[in-house]
């Protein structure tokens, strides 16, 4: 976030969508995740400036949010894809092979895991499960599950996102 | 007290009124959907409004047989209703023309059906004779697959909120005794009586009490509680309500992976939807009662599913365990005492309190009563969710429910509880699985996910796995957690990759040993469990590994040897062509040779032959 | 209060109800070890090398977060709960550096200490470990992370103590790490918040934090430790001057009546000025609007007879004493009377209003 | 301070006034952090944004030297709404009715115009502070370096007493003491009317004690002069000082003035440990041991007395202070020597009551807290339990008046100055540590971003602050903690001698200079 020279703050609209979000919160107690799971979908990431706020405004020592941030596995601290990819590598999966689909992804996307495209069209990760093991090995596209995959498959379910 | 029987009649007429009209239904569970579920719903739709068909559409939530899905429901008027698996938009055309059009059930594609007071088609079978249901029961999972999950008056209509009327009638030490009578166990895995805890609570001094449902179902290969949370969300709003009263609380949090957006979509809409009726909020049913309840979406920390753990997330701080005691029911959520439950055990409660703590405890063992769901995934024929009474054997739900292993491999073992669980080999599949006995063979109940492995699953590296996923997860608070897993992990990998010594069984051995018995929390406690069951019932792939620097199963890829059987191979040339390596040598039509050094165990030569004359071994 | 017996290795007890285990243990003399237990702070019983057997408790407890129940029996030294404290420290070792020898912390360390009580060795367990840089970028505090066992103790003491909440783990499992938030440096006080009081420092039980200053000047052995009270503000910190050869070569915290032991950066951190060479070492006589060195009973001569020649041609009222609020009271008290009854005169005073 | 450190943690409510404790009593931060993580109320009373400011629920961002109206706003919100302790006020104080009148027209929206502190938030605090079980009040140069210093003081007091918070646990009036033994030189009777333990000396009874226990035939009756009036009179009445580690042409308001009275001296002898600005104007320069190469006392800021040890030798051929007394006083033909301070303090504890019970062997244990007026007495953790020290408590009604010097057009701004974290006092001592300096090596003039602007100041830049008395250089700061027409620095610092600008006007009973409050104008150096 921009600070101007007078400390009137230069805004962004994201920075005016955290302000209201922080309104909502100001009084809740255990509100650090939520507004930081929210604050993640207003920037596609956690910014340090935002997080800085955030733990200003809430009144939450700084050195506690980032404790937070990096705890969760849904936090993230630097830009990411406009669709994020989570292959699964849980029990079921694993024995049906989904590393095999992760390596397939990587291939094709070029990137290794946690990495983001260059474009930022994708981000590339791995969960532990996403509770579909009927259909192992599966993956998730932002809220889109697909299953049963084979490493072929992969190239063409991406290339449905832009 | 205001009662709901008005609204009840109103929403009875009105669901008779549906599902006696003609009717497809698309499971749209999470499982559902990732089958493709939504492209057949697509297609239903364009295909019923091109034929001009008088078909209401509709959808449900999972009813428990992933490896048929997408499936898909079809009713005619007075007629039962087919479900069908396997259905596709390639398929679905087909499946109206004949069903709907042709009033003639497509029958290679019904897995079941459900009558009702119709004239059951011949030549499909009733749900509860079919060899997927005859064994199982269904009371916490009845409305899944089988409602609307967005749809409060198909709850209410179904029994919903029946449970909370009869409670709130009670006296609150009345509905805690009537729960403890029903023997009703923690469903999350440690079986800790529920009635018993809720009395804790009841008892504990508090200017405010919470009812926390832990929604943060992370096992790997377990989703019996987001299958609940999406397919009878009112069931576990119905369940904290009935608790929240019991122990006097007027808050309740759900605290739930953020990894199941349609359970918390239906969640919030289930709340909003018991709101209007008068159903949470002040003074609920006129009863003087007052529960609010609020979901937190939890932000991707395994060991949030430890209780204190779970507690800390909610109050927006790291998931780390906390030291016990205090125990939660004495100073919980915010410091204030609180009874915490899963889904499954709060699911449980409207039934019990609806039909009778002995309707309940007339399910099950003498120890563990009532029913419990399983996710039955890996190697296993019938993947899918399924509820079994306590004291089914493992033999009755892998073979008889699951349909035997796939391919006919043989059985190898079938990994319960998830990270914390073991490996139970095929000498204890007659175990009747209740918690003790699972206890005792060195497993354990755990949430319910049950994965079956066959003879191509190498236990080390199942053992690797878990130790994988666990140090991961592993918080980093307490030292034997923290650095046990890791140095448990590395010597698990050394063995996978042919370095192991013989002293390395005994020093994990030792290392499951003081971790188990020191670690902090239930997470460090029960990590080890994948290793010390693998090292009990497995002992000699370990020794294989280490000792002949072999992998009996084929899978630890450092170890395996890549031969071809001269007396099979035809020198076709195929594999000597895919191998990237340049690994393989021979004349044509003269049985190859693989060098081993050159070799990098890619598999692409394998599946290149026709003849099956390439083995790894 | 009501109080409980209980018997902790055959010795039996009586303590008050709601002590734990380990104080218990303490007050009957037993030995247990203990990582990031401290009175003063809170207790998340992480650290697991305190574990204890206690028949019919599930696992082993942690004795400084069980409380002594009446009739409890409780063993410190059985087979299973050495081979897990031992196993504990291997752990702790595999992922430390073994540079004892040239260790600030050689000699007045728990991880050393326990290490040797229990005859544990290094190179049990091969594998990753840590390799941090070393944060030295301020002229207070040196960070080794790679010797941090995670006890928690500092990121306590900056939040429940000095309440400036600097720092905190970050990251999990095997990953965790403390300090400031965004990955940076203390020094970075716009994010971590850190005044650099060194209270961390003082709770650390292994060579993880240390004085930057101290570093190479002594031995543990070597030091003698001075309590004294501090030259500064008004509150009146207790500390100990590290006095080696004649030299002070730190401050370290003791436990003051006022501050226990937290200090501020300057109580901590600004002794240098002691042997600082600008230090007067000798009385000066100005002549000619220049110092030149003098002798003591020349000094002393001079100002007796000028201060009696004032008095004498003036008055005693020509004479002005000004006081010190940094000196001490004895001091103060001997200003006065030399005001008073030697030169005869009130004029004295101090700069109590600064 | 009435109170002990330890309790202010525990207080419910916690007024702190002119006080950047974080900054300048880092310890009692912590108690003050203390109280809020235990749910205790903090509300700060300054001009500045201070790390204190930051964290306490209210700040009472007022104009600098309008405390007294703030204060009776106070009183007058407590008064109207009966939140006072009817009680307290009946039987322990007198003078209420003067009192009640007095702040009757200082009501919310009077004082808010006055201190532009929003009428609400003096309301709330007003009922914060009546209504808590324990409050207190915590000040420190922000109070008292004002011409009306005194009347701060008592209005903080009248507080106090109007709703009892006072005489008990966690409750009371509290001056944070800014140096290591202000106390102590006080207790001591380094002061010009009083003897040790404030034994007046205008007192004849006291005036034979004395002369009889010192062996001398009679004592000085005349009142003496403060500092200020000391180095005013230097050169004029006064014509020899003996100046013992203090530093007053860098800490002492308009300093060249300072400067140009002691070189009018005919003789000043400084006794210190660094040839510090003012001993380089010094005829003898004695040096003197540093704390660490003597033994003694100190009496820290709640009254507690603690052992100084010694932990080397002197440095060079320098003695401990006491030593070099003594054989001044010898010279001028008064024989003092003692083996130890240890007897110094023996023959302290018999002529100052409040510290009778007060030896070395005691304070081996722990320090103690005066008063402790026998050997078997255990030492006062607060003050005024039952009773005040002069009976009644008195109402002091007092009227705002504004600083002496106020902004105008050539010197529109107002100059506050105060202490740093990292440095201590004129920085003779910290500026000289390897490491305090190092981290914090120079010093800036905190300034608005709105003033900054209008001025053409970047960060940064080199500014020149002057006012009626002298100019001074300082590098620039833009800064959040001061509002627009303040600006602030230290005096910590040799290269900024910023007390050759400030005003050297005096509260007219502590003789306090007003450092808190001067006019001043802020200038670019091109």
């Amino acid at each position: 976030m921009a600070t101007s020279q007078c400390g009137e703050l230069a805004q962004t609209d994201k920075d005016v969508a955290l302000q209201s979000l922080l309104d909502q919160y100001r009084d809740y107690k255990g509100g650090l995740i939520p507004v930081l799971q929210e604050a993640q979908n207003i920037y596609g990431y956690l910014p340090k400036d935002a997080l800085q706020t955030i733990a200003k405004e809430l009144r939450i020592p700084f050195s506690k949010v980032y404790g937070v941030c990096t705890f969760y596995a849904q936090f993230h601290l630097k830009p990411r894809g406009r669709n994020i990819i989570r292959v699964c590598l849980g029990t079921a999966c694993h024995v049906r092979g989904g590393s095999k689909i992760f390596e397939a992804a990587k291939e094709h996307l070029g990137v290794g895991h946690g990495e983001t495209t260059e474009d930022l069209r994708f981000t590339l990760e791995t969960v532990a499960c996403i509770g579909a093991c009927g259909l192992s090995p599966c993956m998730m596209v932002n809220d889109e599950t697909h299953g049963r995959l084979v490493p072929k498959q992969v190239g063409g379910i991406f290339d449905t996102y832009e | 007290m205001k009662n709901l029987d008005q609204i009840r009649e109103k929403y009875k007429e009105q669901y008779k009124e549906k599902i006696g009209k003609t009717r497809i239904v698309v499971g749209l569970g999470t499982c559902g959907i990732a089958a493709g579920g939504g492209k057949v719903m697509d297609a239903i739709k364009e295909i019923v409004a091109a034929r001009g068909l008088d078909a209401d559409i509709d959808f449900t939530s999972c009813i428990g047989m992933c490896y048929r899905e997408p499936m898909v429901e079809i009713a005619l008027a007075g007629a039962p209703s087919v479900i069908y698996g396997d259905i596709f938009a390639d398929n679905v055309e087909a499946l109206i023309e004949s069903h709907i059009v042709n009033k003639t059930p497509l029958y290679e594609l019904a897995c079941f059906q459900i009558p009702g007071d119709a004239t059951p088609y011949e030549g499909i079978d009733i749900m509860d004779k079919a060899p997927y249901y005859e064994k199982q029961i269904r009371s916490v999972t009845s409305r899944l697959g089988r409602i609307n999950p967005e749809s409060i008056v198909e709850y209410i209509a179904t029994g919903g909120y029946e449970g909370i009327e009869k409670a709130l009638q009670l006296d609150r030490m009345a509905v805690i005794e009537e729960v403890k009578k029903s023997g009703l166990r923690g469903r999350g895995g440690g079986g800790f009586s529920t009635g018993t805890k809720w009395s804790f609570v009841y008892g504990a001094q508090g200017d405010k009490k919470y009812a926390v449902c832990n929604a943060d179902e992370g096992d790997p290969g377990a989703f019996m509680d987001r299958s609940v949370l999406e397919g009878d969300p009112h069931s576990i709003l119905e369940g904290m309500m009935i608790a929240g009263y019991a122990i006097g609380a007027d808050e309740g949090y759900i605290y739930c992976r953020a990894e199941y957006p349609i359970a918390i979509k239906r969640l919030n809409l289930a709340i909003a939807k018991a709101e209007e009726h008068g159903l949470l909020g002040d003074n609920i049913l006129d009863s003087g009662f007052s529960f609010r309840i609020k979901i937190k979406a939890g932000a991707g920390a395994f060991v949030c599913g430890e209780e204190t753990a779970l507690l800390n997330s909610i109050e927006g701080l790291r998931g780390m365990p906390r030291v016990r005691p205090p125990y939660p029911a004495h100073k919980g959520l915010f410091g204030k005492p609180t009874v915490l439950n899963n889904v499954e055990t709060y699911a449980n409660v409207p039934f019990i309190i609806r039909n009778g703590a002995d309707w309940y405890a007339a399910m099950g063992t003498e120890k563990s009563k009532g029913s419990k769901v399983f996710c039955l995934t890996g190697k296993v024929n019938n993947t899918g969710l399924i509820e079994v009474p306590m004291g089914i054997t493992l033999r009755d739900i892998i073979f008889a429910i699951g349909g035997g292993i796939q391919n006919d491999r043989p059985f190898k073992a079938v990994q319960s509880g998830g990270p914390s669980g073991g490996c139970i080999p095929a000498e204890h599949l007659d175990t009747p699985i209740d918690y003790e006995s699972l206890g005792e063979i060195g497993s354990m109940m755990g949430s319910g996910g049950l994965v079956c492995m066959d003879d191509t699953t190498c236990m080390v590296d199942v053992a690797k796995f878990f130790l994988n996923f666990t140090q991961l997860e592993s918080c980093g608070k307490c030292t034997p957690c923290r650095e046990g897993t890791k140095r448990m992990l590395e010597i698990l990998q050394k063995i996978c990759d042919g370095n192991g010594v013989i002293e390395d069984i005994d020093t994990l051995d030792r290392l499951c040993r003081v971790v188990t018995s020191s670690a902090m929390c239930g997470l460090g406690q029960t990590c080890a469990n994948p290793i010390s069951s693998t090292l009990r019932y497995f002992r000699d792939e370990y020794e294989a590994h280490i000792i002949d620097k072999r992998c009996p199963a084929g899978v630890c890829n450092a170890l395996l040897v890549y031969t071809v059987l001269a007396d099979k191979c035809t020198g076709c040339g195929a594999c000597l062509r895919a191998c990237p390596a340049g690994a393989i040598t021979g004349e044509k039509k003269q049985p190859h040779k693989i060098d081993p050094a050159v070799c990098i165990k890619c598999g692409a030569c394998i599946q290149k032959c026709k003849f099956d004359a390439i083995i790894k071994a | 209060m009501s109080k409980v017996t209980l018997t902790i290795d055959g010795i039996q007890i009586t303590v008050p109800k709601g002590t734990t285990v380990l104080e218990a243990a303490q007050q009957a003399g037993i030995f247990i070890p203990t990582f990031c237990h401290d009175p003063e702070l809170s207790r998340p019983g992480a650290c697991r090398i305190c574990v204890v057997d206690i028949p019919g408790a599930r696992n082993m407890p942690a004795s400084c977060v069980t409380e002594a129940g009446e009739g409890m029996v409780v063993y410190t030294d059985t087979p299973a709960i050495i081979e897990a404290r031992k196993t504990n420290l291997e752990l702790l070792l595999a992922n430390h550096p073994e540079d004892c020898l040239t260790c600030h912390k050689n000699g007045n360390c728990r991880l050393q200490d326990y290490a040797y009580y229990y005859g544990v060795r290094p190179g049990a367990f091969t594998g990753e470990k840590h390799d941090y840089p070393i944060e030295d970028d301020n002229p207070f505090i040196v960070r080794d992370m790679n010797k941090c066992i995670l006890c928690s103790k500092c990121i306590r003491m900056c939040e429940e103590i000095q309440g400036n909440n600097a720092i905190d783990f970050s990251f999990r499992g095997f990953s965790a790490k403390v300090g400031p938030a965004m990955g940076t440096t203390l020094s970075d006080t716009e994010i971590s918040n850190c005044v650099f009081c060194g209270n961390c420092i003082a709770v650390c039980p292994v060579g993880a934090l240390t004085e930057k200053a101290m570093l190479g000047k002594a031995r543990q052995w070597e030091v003698e430790k001075v309590t004294t009270t501090c030259p500064y503000c008004g509150v009146g910190c207790q500390y100990d001057l590290n006095v080696k050869d004649g030299k002070v070569i730190g401050v370290t915290s003791t436990d003051g009546d006022v501050n226990g032991r937290a200090l501020c950066v300057k109580g901590r951190f600004g002794y240098g000025f002691i042997h600082h060479p600008d230090r007067l070492t000798t009385p000066l006589i100005k002549k000619d609007g220049a110092f030149v060195e003098a002798s003591w009973d020349e000094a002393i001569g001079l100002v007796a007879s000028k201060l009696g020649a004032a008095k004498d041609t003036y008055g005693p009222d020509a004479v002005a004493l000004l006081s010190s609020a940094r000196v001490t009271n004895e001091e103060n008290y001997l200003m006065n009377k030399l005001a008073r009854a030697v030169i005869g005169t009130n004029n004295i005073d101090h700069c109590a209003r600064l | 301070m009435t109170n002990s450190i330890g309790e202010i943690a525990e207080a419910d409510f916690i007024l702190a006034a002119g006080t950047n404790t974080f900054d300048a009593h880092p310890i009692i931060g912590i108690k003050i952090k203390k109280a809020v993580a235990n749910g205790g109320t903090l509300a700060v009373i300054d001009p500045r944004l201070t790390d204190s400011a930051k964290l306490a629920q209210y700040h009472l961002q007022l104009k600098p030297g309008t405390d007294i109206a703030l204060f009776n706003g106070l009183a007058n919100v407590i008064i109207e709404e009966g939140l006072y302790n009817k009680q307290f006020v009946e039987e322990r104080t007198e003078d209420f009715e003067a009192f009640k009148q007095t702040v009757a027209k200082y009501t919310p929206d009077y004082v808010s115009e006055i201190t532009s502190v929003p009428a609400d938030v003096i309301r709330e605090v007003a009922r914060g502070y009546a209504k808590a079980k324990n409050s207190t009040i915590l000040y420190t140069m922000g109070i008292t370096q004002h011409t009306c210093g005194t009347h701060n003081v008592f209005s903080t007091c009248n507080l106090a007493m109007l709703t009892g918070h006072i005489g008990k646990e966690s409750s009371g009036v509290n001056p944070l003491r800014g140096q290591n033994n202000v106390q102590g030189a006080c207790d001591m009777g380094a002061l010009p009317v009083v003897f040790p333990a404030y034994q007046p000396v205008a007192v004849e009874a006291n005036r034979e004690k004395f002369a009889k226990f010192w062996n001398v035939e009679k004592m000085p009756d005349k009142p003496g002069l403060t500092v200020g009036e000391m180095i005013e009179a230097a050169g004029k009445s006064v014509k020899a000082m003996y100046i013992l580690g203090e530093n007053p042409v860098l800490s002492d308001p308009d300093a060249n003035q300072v400067m140009h009275e002691l070189k009018s001296l005919d003789f000043l002898v400084v006794q210190d440990i660094f040839l510090t600005e003012t001993a380089q104007l010094a005829d003898v320069v004695l040096p003197a041991a540093s704390f660490a190469e003597k033994d003694g006392t100190f009496s820290n800021t709640e009254r507690r007395v603690q052992l100084v040890r010694k932990a080397i030798e002197p440095i060079g051929d320098s003695k401990p202070d006491w030593e070099i007394i003594c054989l001044v006083a010898t010279a001028m033909g008064y024989p003092m020597s003692y083996d130890s301070p240890e007897s110094i303090m023996n023959e302290v504890a018999k002529v100052t009551p409040s510290y009778g019970g007060i030896s070395f062997d005691r304070l081996e244990l722990c320090g103690l807290q005066w008063p402790c007026p026998t050997p078997d007495h255990p030492g006062t953790k607060f003050l005024h339990a039952n009773k005040f020290v002069r009976g009644l408590g008195k109402f002091n009604p007092v009227e705002h008046i504004p600083p002496n010097e106020q902004p105008d057009a050539e010197y529109p701004m107002v100059l506050s100055t105060g202490r740093r974290r990292y440095h201590y006092h004129t920085g003779t001592m910290t500026q000289r540590t390897g490491a305090l300096e190092v981290f914090y090596p120079e010093e800036y003039l905190e300034i608005s971003c709105e003033d900054a602007g209008k001025l053409g100041i970047n960060d940064g830049d080199k500014v020149k602050v002057t006012s009626r008395r002298g100019q001074v250089e300082v590098t620039a700061q833009i800064s959040e903690r001061v509002t627009p027409g303040l600006v602030f620095t230290s005096f910590q610092y040799p290269d900024v001698p910023i007390n050759r600008v400030t005003n050297a006007a005096r509260d007219p009973i502590s003789k306090i200079p007003e450092y808190k409050v001067c006019a001043v104008k802020v200038e670019k150096v091109s």
